[in-house]
């Protein structure tokens, strides 16, 4: 790894609060307000590291450890996802496990968190998220490995140096189908409309955002912040595999990934304002059929 | 050598004190454990030698006994699943002292003590043998003491019938290994594991018909779907301590048979490599789709063995795939992921049975409904069973993380580079592996968020108490093992390479090359280990100093506006587990009875779900009842009129003479 | 010749005793003279017994008394059966007496009929004419009829009368086959007196007539296997077990079944050598022990009377031990060790169900349960004998029945093995399924717990260890002399103690 | 001359078949036995022993007096109709006997057992009484009418003894006689204590004992 594989954990790291700014800013824009501002992110961020915290006679240490280790285990992903083609901080063969794992951490401690509050809502919610993750995890799976097939690479890094050269022209229907069912996961992970609506205002049909209901303070800044930090992951996911760089100049690269980063924030703000979020009967079936469209590309992949 | 025979001397000698000695004994049972465990001492001390490339040691007495040599063998592939077999019957014994301290008194401990020995003596035997005969009387002798194991409360009418299941399951599997090992001594002329292996079987398709005995023979201990029945019903039944070794150890002597029985048959078809796979998915989904409906936390893992054995199916899969391409990556990755994947089950099922025991033992209860807010009172045992709950949903930095990676890289490796043949089995695998993962996450957050966490359930819990520390500390060391295969992972496998030598018969260089190629990726996860705890040590002080100088209040829970919230208002396993038992009911066929509220001022609601096995129920009950009744169509035999007796012997004579002298 | 005195004195001793027993005035004395007198033939027994599996056969009486290999095994086997017996008829008649249910008269009828049988018996091994042998079973069948019904009740008198006419049909048959195979020496010009030795027979076996043989072994293979309770003939078995006093159906399947398999075992030499080798007898013989083993097996299914559910066990292994003479070479050895592991195994159990039925006042599995609460020492035996009995390891039976298994693999006979295994298996499951409430289930019955003294335990205990013992090791010579009795039988392909594997004795 | 006994105890069968009495049962039986008594002495007339004499006298003995006798006596205890009570009817009995007959003849013929000097239907009405007293013993459903067909089988076996009499130790014969006589005896008893314990001999009403 040289100085540059800093800059996409370095990018990561400041910017992602960003996302969820644009996100909203589009979605005002939309509802034809003017909206918060862009960096109100930060500011949340920034209040909440100087307030206190309440909690729960329920809880126990491990309600507080959920948004620490929840943070920790995201920071250590973040090392791992390159942006553009600038290659990550770590990166070797089939890190992508060591990726999906610590997600899978994060999530395990958001849940246990969840449930040690005791409060039937946040039970609620936890249930959901691990049912709709279950789901979603076969999805990402098997995107990775129609990449991985498909570029013969088996790290991010070197799959996203590889699909986004020249390849797009040969076999862009089967990018393009993974980019949709990534671009699902990416949805479901992240708690957004149609899977989840993160301000809604009704605990009963919330997921994510009804699990971190007893968190305040620092715990509640540490988990926005992870949030972001996942958004802006799964967002180089998906670019890694939809934007086309010219292998040439690699800050021209680098400034089409960041573009590419916030128009992926404005397609969600966009979608977030023009559709509703589904029934969650209905949730499974897009996950699934997310899989199907991965599975379709694995086997255009194994012709 | 000669401590491998100590140690298989002092476990009968220890069984026979045990049981002669007086019920009222209160030192009976650290007579039992005490043995057990030099024994184990005794018994790692030349596996490890053996591990460390040490030259495997033979051993054969004569035995006066037709066919059957008292001939036994350490090689790598016995000293790997030896190494873990002593740790845990040694850490469950002294466990076990502490359980059974229940029964001191009420009951005599000393036939459990025996049992447990000989169970002990009979998986060394099973694991060192290399006579068919040797082998074979050490798998019954297995069978035998864990059976009684099984039923040491025999009082309750539930644990006879596990018994009876246990022992009907385990019996009609060695039919088919009797049938396996007297072919295959039919073909070869020999008893000898040694001669089996050097001649091998030449004819493919008795080859194939061999190897699916084995699969069904061996299967059965391990636990392979569909002939897994008896393991939601022993495990539950016996004391947590022979759980622990049964579900952690006992069935691996299935995947060691089977791993034996590959020496013995030659070049594998792909077809093999593809009915491990399907059977390593099947145990796989279906064992975890069966836990997450569970109500018993005992039964509960007893599903996740088989969850486990399916994945080290799916290891084995990817490894005879490489065999019959003869790629040894494939072959490397494939059989190393599941030998260590044989430990790290060992490990952390064996930690999570001792947690439940500790559980059971606490509150009395293994309901899980039942339970809540244990974390503040058990915390030793939540802590040790969180460890275990993250390790067994394979994630990162513990132990289950590194063997399912290597199987993982595996189905990657061959899936990305080979045709469509090995690509899509391995591509299911990943998928499966996949939805396996998931599954288990919400699995465990279930079994230890309920259990746990938030408020108690019932009053049971609220008198529960930590266990004595004979109790703890098998748990934390079994943790501690967990967390350090975690951060040493590039290591344990490196000393893969001894044992995958010896069962590929791969040139060392070529096991070493290809080892490294998933030993430096795991070095990598190491490192990125390494960070994650410092970061965490980090975010916990940033913490720390954040809120010296705030504000830190502790109130209810936020109830949504509720102002009176209950602990019968949590959420409970069953509403935790219910989409997702949903979504899956056509293969789960669970049954639910709701009882909705009805009226302005509703009495009562409930909801009730079971989920019986479905192979149990849909496959084995219909087809005993049918032989039952084809068999009992001969009742009119024995009709009580002695007229019809004569008649039938007059017959019978009549038909001979006219067949024979037609 | 000292042996020949021997040989006349292992009839006589039993066959005094029995006399005796008619004179004695005191029930507790008959009972003692009874074992006395059995003891005695059981030392003499096994004296000769093992001299003539050392250093060969003995002959006494102008060659009409003979004692080779086979007889000497199954003599001694027998002998072992019959002094635990006694000693378990002293236990069971005792307790008996002090309930006083059991007057002398009784005793007396005891006594002196189970000295006769066992005279009967012995004559069946030691007799040379193959006429006399058959006079020896239905002697056995006469005497033993009177046994079933030591306590006259309708059920018992049932089971006689059907056990009479059954056997006495059965033997009868026999006979005719033994005349048969006399009438198939014609033209070798033998003399009256030697016509029906078997060393004679045996010497001359390949130049007899075939037909006639074949006829000859068809009748005694219903006749014998009559007696000896093989499926489709077995029906009188269960209900003259569950009705005899404990002693005797303990001597039933424990030993009188073998003896009736034992003469069709003498003659099956013969009628192979008879008829070419080609294992016209031996497919015969398969084809009964398949039949009885599943017919046993659909029958223990559904059993709810312990001594019942015992009795088609005995069906079982008697079907598993001619299948193994059947399939010849090991399987004749396997077959003849299986002999003594199920004796061994059967009579302990039917001490436990007797003593235990002693207890409950009944042998309904269902009021039984709880057993090993109520009398643990009779509850281990009983659970010990029944986990042998359906063949599990470390226990004897194992080894045998997997031997005769290895004998069905080696000679090719798939469906063989495949038609035993699934034999086997129901019988576990089924066996199992009775057995485990037995010993565990909730106690129903109102019992108080009896100690068992020295004698029962010992009772217990030998047994078990004995099969225990032979299940994880088979001592050398005893090797040797199960090979020596065995090559009476196959004199075609003998299997040498060499190719069994393990240590050459 | 032997023949003409044969063909007499073939019919004596059939006989006995057909009848619905037993006290006259029994006695056909009686003299079936004596005709087979004397059936060794006149197959053997020229070369008479004392073997045979001594057989004979035994066998007519036994079979023409003692039987009889036992069986009359248990009759007389059981205090019973001397109805036979059969199973199958007297007609279809006689046609079942008739098949038999054939039967016999053909297994008989396959059997070269017939002796120098012994008749050809030796066999045969050897096997011809061995299934006519089977059928006696499964048609029947008196106890007594049981005992007499086994008895009729030991005839059957006796007239085949007789055809290979000359190998037949005399120890032998003896033992068989002695046997037979007490298993008749034995039997005997039995149908005695049957009766008393159930006031009836129906032997098919002795069916407590199934499964």
């Amino acid at each position: 790894m040289n100085a540059l594989s800093f800059i996409p954990l370095l990018l990561a790291l400041i910017l992602s609060p960003l996302l969820f700014g644009v996100i909203n800013r589009t979605k005002a824009l939309f509802a034809g307000r003017r909206g918060q501002p862009l960096l109100q992110t930060y500011f949340d961020l920034w209040k909440l590291l100087q307030k206190g915290a309440v909690y729960s006679r329920t809880t126990t240490w491990i309600f507080r450890a959920g948004p620490i280790i929840g943070l920790a285990a995201t920071l250590t992903a973040a090392a791992l996802m390159p942006l553009g083609n600038f290659p990550s901080l770590i990166a070797f063969p089939a890190d992508f496990l060591l990726f999906v794992g610590l997600l899978g951490l994060v999530r395990f401690f958001t849940v246990v968190a969840a449930l040690d509050t005791g409060s039937s809502f946040e039970g609620m919610g936890a249930s959901r998220e691990v049912f709709f993750s279950a789901l979603t995890e076969p999805a990402l799976f098997i995107a990775l490995a129609t990449l991985a097939r498909q570029t013969g690479q088996l790290s991010l890094s070197t799959i996203f140096a590889a699909s986004s050269d020249a390849h797009w022209p040969h076999f862009e229907p089967v990018l393009a189908l993974t980019a949709i069912a990534l671009m699902v996961v990416l949805l479901a992970e992240n708690a957004r409309i149609p899977v989840d609506d993160p301000n809604t205002h009704l605990e009963l049909t919330m997921i994510h955002e009804v699990m971190v209901l007893d968190h305040s303070g620092p715990d509640f800044a540490f988990i926005i912040y992870t949030s972001a930090l996942k958004l802006w992951m799964l967002g180089a996911l998906v670019l890694g595999v939809m934007i086309p760089s010219s292998g040439g100049n690699p800050w021209l690269n680098l400034a089409m990934a960041l573009g590419g980063m916030f128009g992926l924030a404005v397609i969600i703000g966009v979608v977030e304002s023009v559709m509703a979020r589904l029934r969650l009967l209905i949730v499974p079936q897009l996950l699934v059929g997310a899989g199907a469209v991965a599975t379709v590309a694995l086997i255009l992949t194994l012709r | 050598m000669t401590l491998l025979l100590f140690a298989m001397a002092i476990l009968p000698l220890g069984a026979v004190v045990v049981l002669l000695s007086s019920r009222s004994d209160r030192n009976l049972s650290w007579f039992g454990a005490g043995s057990v465990v030099i024994a184990a001492v005794l018994g790692c001390i030349p596996a490890v030698q053996v591990l460390l490339g040490g030259a495997a040691v033979q051993l054969r007495f004569p035995w006066s006994m037709p066919f059957g040599e008292f001939f036994i063998e350490l090689d790598p592939l016995s000293a790997w699943f030896l190494l873990p077999t002593l740790l845990l019957s040694a850490l469950s014994a002294v466990y076990g002292v502490g359980y059974m301290r229940t029964w001191q008194g009420r009951r005599s401990l000393g036939p459990s003590w025996f049992f447990y020995c000989l169970l002990v003596l009979g998986m060394m035997l099973v694991l060192l043998a290399r006579n068919a005969v040797l082998f074979l009387i050490a798998w019954e002798l297995m069978a035998l003491a864990s059976f009684f194991l099984v039923t040491f409360e025999h009082e309750r009418e539930s644990v006879r019938e596990a018994g009876w299941i246990y022992l009907v399951a385990t019996h009609l599997g060695t039919a088919f290994l009797l049938a396996f090992f007297l072919l295959l001594a039919r073909e070869t002329g020999s008893m000898d594991f040694t001669v089996w292996a050097a001649k091998g079987v030449q004819a493919h398709e008795l080859a194939g018909i061999l190897f699916l005995l084995a699969v069904v023979g061996f299967g059965t201990k391990a636990g392979f779907m569909p002939f897994h029945v008896w393991l939601p019903e022993a495990h539950p039944a016996a004391p947590s301590h022979v759980s622990a070794l049964m579900s952690g150890v006992m069935i691996k002597t299935g995947i060691y048979g089977l791993l034996r029985a590959f020496t013995f048959l030659g070049a594998p078809p792909l077809w093999w490599g593809w009915v491990l796979i399907g059977i390593g998915l099947t145990s796989g989904v279906l064992g975890v789709l069966f836990a997450l409906a569970q109500h018993d936390l005992k039964r509960l893992l007893a599903y996740h063995s088989v969850e486990n054995i399916g994945i080290i199916a799916l290891g084995l899969g990817v490894g005879l795939l490489g065999v019959s391409t003869s790629s040894p990556v494939l072959i490397v990755l494939g059989f190393g992921g599941a030998l260590l994947h044989v430990v790290n089950h060992a490990l952390f099922k064996g930690l999570l049975f001792l947690g439940a025991g500790a559980v059971l033992h606490g509150t009395g209860t293994r309901e899980i409904d039942h339970l809540g807010g244990l974390l503040k009172r058990m915390p030793w045992t939540a802590v040790t069973f969180l460890i275990g709950a993250v390790a067994i949903s394979g994630l990162p930095p513990l132990n289950g993380f590194v063997s399912e990676f290597l199987i993982f890289l595996g189905a990657f490796k061959g899936g990305i580079s080979t045709g469509g043949a090995i690509a899509v089995p391995l591509f299911a695998l990943i998928a499966g592996l996949a939805l396996i993962g998931g599954l288990a996450v919400a699995c465990f957050t279930k079994a230890f968020g309920i259990v746990f966490l938030g408020e108690p359930r019932s009053e049971r819990v609220l008198h529960a108490h930590e266990v004595d520390w004979t109790m703890r500390l098998p748990m934390l060391i079994l943790a501690a093992g967990c967390v350090l295969i975690g951060l040493f992972a590039p290591v344990v496998v490196g000393s893969l390479k001894t044992v995958l030598k010896s069962v590929t018969g791969l040139q060392p260089e070529i096991v070493t090359e290809n080892l490294a190629t998933a030993m430096n990726p795991l070095s990598f996860v190491v490192i990125g280990a390494v960070a994650f705890l410092m970061l965490l040590a980090l975010l916990v002080l940033l913490r720390r100093d954040l809120l010296a100088r705030r504000r830190v209040e502790t109130d209810v829970t936020w109830g949504c506006g509720y102002v009176q919230p209950t602990a019968r208002m949590q959420y409970t396993a069953s509403s935790f587990a219910q989409p997702l038992t949903d979504l899956f009911r056509p293969l789960l066929g669970t049954k639910k009875k709701v009882t909705l509220p009805s009226g302005i001022f509703p009495p009562e609601a409930a909801l009730k779900t079971m989920t019986p096995d479905v192979s149990h129920e849909e496959m084995y009950r219909p087809m005993f009842s049918r032989v039952n009744e084809w068999l009992s169509q001969l009742r009119w035999l024995q009709h009580g009129n002695v007229q019809l007796y004569v008649l039938y012997i007059a017959a019978t004579l009549i038909v001979l003479l006219v067949w024979k002298f037609r | 010749m000292k042996h020949e005195a021997l040989l006349w004195l292992l009839i006589l001793v039993p066959a005094v005793t029995g006399a005796l027993a008619l004179l004695l005035r005191s029930a507790r004395t008959i009972l003692g003279t009874m074992c006395a007198g059995v003891g005695i033939s059981v030392a003499l027994g096994w004296y000769v017994a093992g001299k003539v599996l050392v250093s060969g056969p003995v002959s006494a009486g102008a060659e009409w008394l003979y004692l080779d290999a086979l007889s000497a095994y199954n003599l001694g086997v027998m002998l072992l059966i019959y002094g635990l017996s006694s000693a378990y008829a002293w236990v069971y008649f005792g307790t008996e007496l002090r309930e006083e249910h059991l007057t002398l008269k009784q005793a007396r009828l005891f006594a002196s009929l189970w000295c006769g049988a066992l005279a009967a018996m012995t004559l069946v091994f030691i007799s040379n004419n193959l006429g006399i042998m058959w006079v020896g079973i239905e002697a056995t069948t006469l005497l033993t009829g009177f046994l079933i019904c030591v306590h006259v009740t309708g059920e018992s008198l049932e089971a006689m009368w059907k056990y009479i006419l059954i056997c006495s049909v059965g033997v009868a048959f026999a006979f005719m086959g033994t005349l048969l195979v006399g009438a198939s020496t014609h033209g070798l010009g033998l003399r009256a007196p030697e016509v029906l030795l078997w060393t004679t027979l045996h010497a001359h076996a390949a130049s007899l007539n075939p037909a006639c043989l074949k006829a000859a072994f068809i009748f005694l293979l219903v006749g014998y296997g009559t007696k000896a309770g093989l499926a489709p003939m077995h029906n009188w078995l269960p209900d003259a077990h569950s009705q005899a006093p404990a002693p005797v159906s303990a001597i039933f399947s424990g030993f009188m079944l073998n003896t009736a398999l034992y003469c069709v075992m003498r003659y099956v030499p013969i009628v192979e050598a008879g008829t070419g080798n080609t294992g016209w007898g031996l497919r015969l013989l398969i084809g009964f022990g398949l039949i009885s083993i599943l017919v046993a097996a659909a029958f223990i299914l559904f059993q709810h009377d312990l001594k019942r559910l015992l009795a088609y066990h005995s069906v079982e292994h008697i079907g598993i031990i001619t299948l193994g003479v059947g399939l010849g070479g090991l399987g004749t050895f396997a077959a003849l060790f299986h002999t003594l592991n199920h004796s061994l195994c059967k009579t302990l159990a039917f001490f436990a169900a007797g003593r235990l039925g002693q207890m409950f006042g009944t042998h309904n599995m269902t009021k039984l349960a709880g057993a090993m609460r109520v009398a643990p020492v009779w509850g281990v035996g009983l659970f010990g004998s029944l986990l042998a009995l359906i063949g599990l390891a470390p226990f004897a039976l194992f080894m045998s029945e997997l031997q005769i298994l290895k004998a069905a693999m080696d000679s090719g006979a798939i469906l063989v093995l495949v038609l035993f295994l699934f034999g086997a298996g129901v019988v576990f499951v089924g066996a199992l399924g009775h057995a485990i409430p037995l010993v565990w289930g909730k106690t129903t019955a109102t019992v108080q717990p009896a100690r068992a003294g020295v004698l029962e335990t010992l009772l217990v205990v030998l047994p078990l260890v004995l099969l225990l013992v032979l299940g994880l090791w088979m001592p050398g010579p005893f090797q040797t002399a199960l090979n020596a009795a065995a090559d009476v039988i196959r004199h075609v392909n003998p299997v040498s103690a060499v190719s069994l594997g393990g240590v050459t004795p | 001359m032997t023949d003409l006994i044969l063909v007499l105890v073939m019919l004596t069968n059939l006989k006995l078949l057909a009848s619905s009495e037993l006290g006259a049962s029994i006695r056909v039986v009686a003299v079936q036995g004596v005709m087979l008594g004397l059936l060794p002495v006149l197959a053997h007339v020229h070369d008479l022993s004392l073997h045979f004499a001594a057989l004979a006298v035994g066998t007519i003995a036994l079979k023409g007096a003692v039987f009889p006798w036992l069986l009359f006596r248990a009759l007389r205890e059981a205090e019973v109709t001397r109805e036979v009570e059969p199973y199958v009817g007297y007609i279809t009995s006689i046609l079942v006997g008739l098949a038999a007959l054939a039967a016999s003849f053909w297994l008989g013929g396959r059997l070269p057992v017939s002796t120098v000097g012994a008749s050809s239907l030796l066999t045969p009405s050897a096997l011809f009484s061995i299934l006519a007293g089977l059928f006696l013993i499964v048609a029947r459903k008196r106890a007594v009418n049981q005992v007499l067909g086994f008895l009729v089988m030991e005839n059957g076996i006796y007239t085949f003894g007789v055809g290979i009499v000359a190998e037949m130790p005399f120890l032998v014969e003896l033992g068989v006689l002695l046997d037979a006589f007490v298993a008749v005896f034995v039997m005997g008893i039995a149908v005695y204590h049957i009766n008393r314990e159930f006031d009836h001999i129906e032997t098919n009403r002795l069916d407590r004992l199934k499964g």
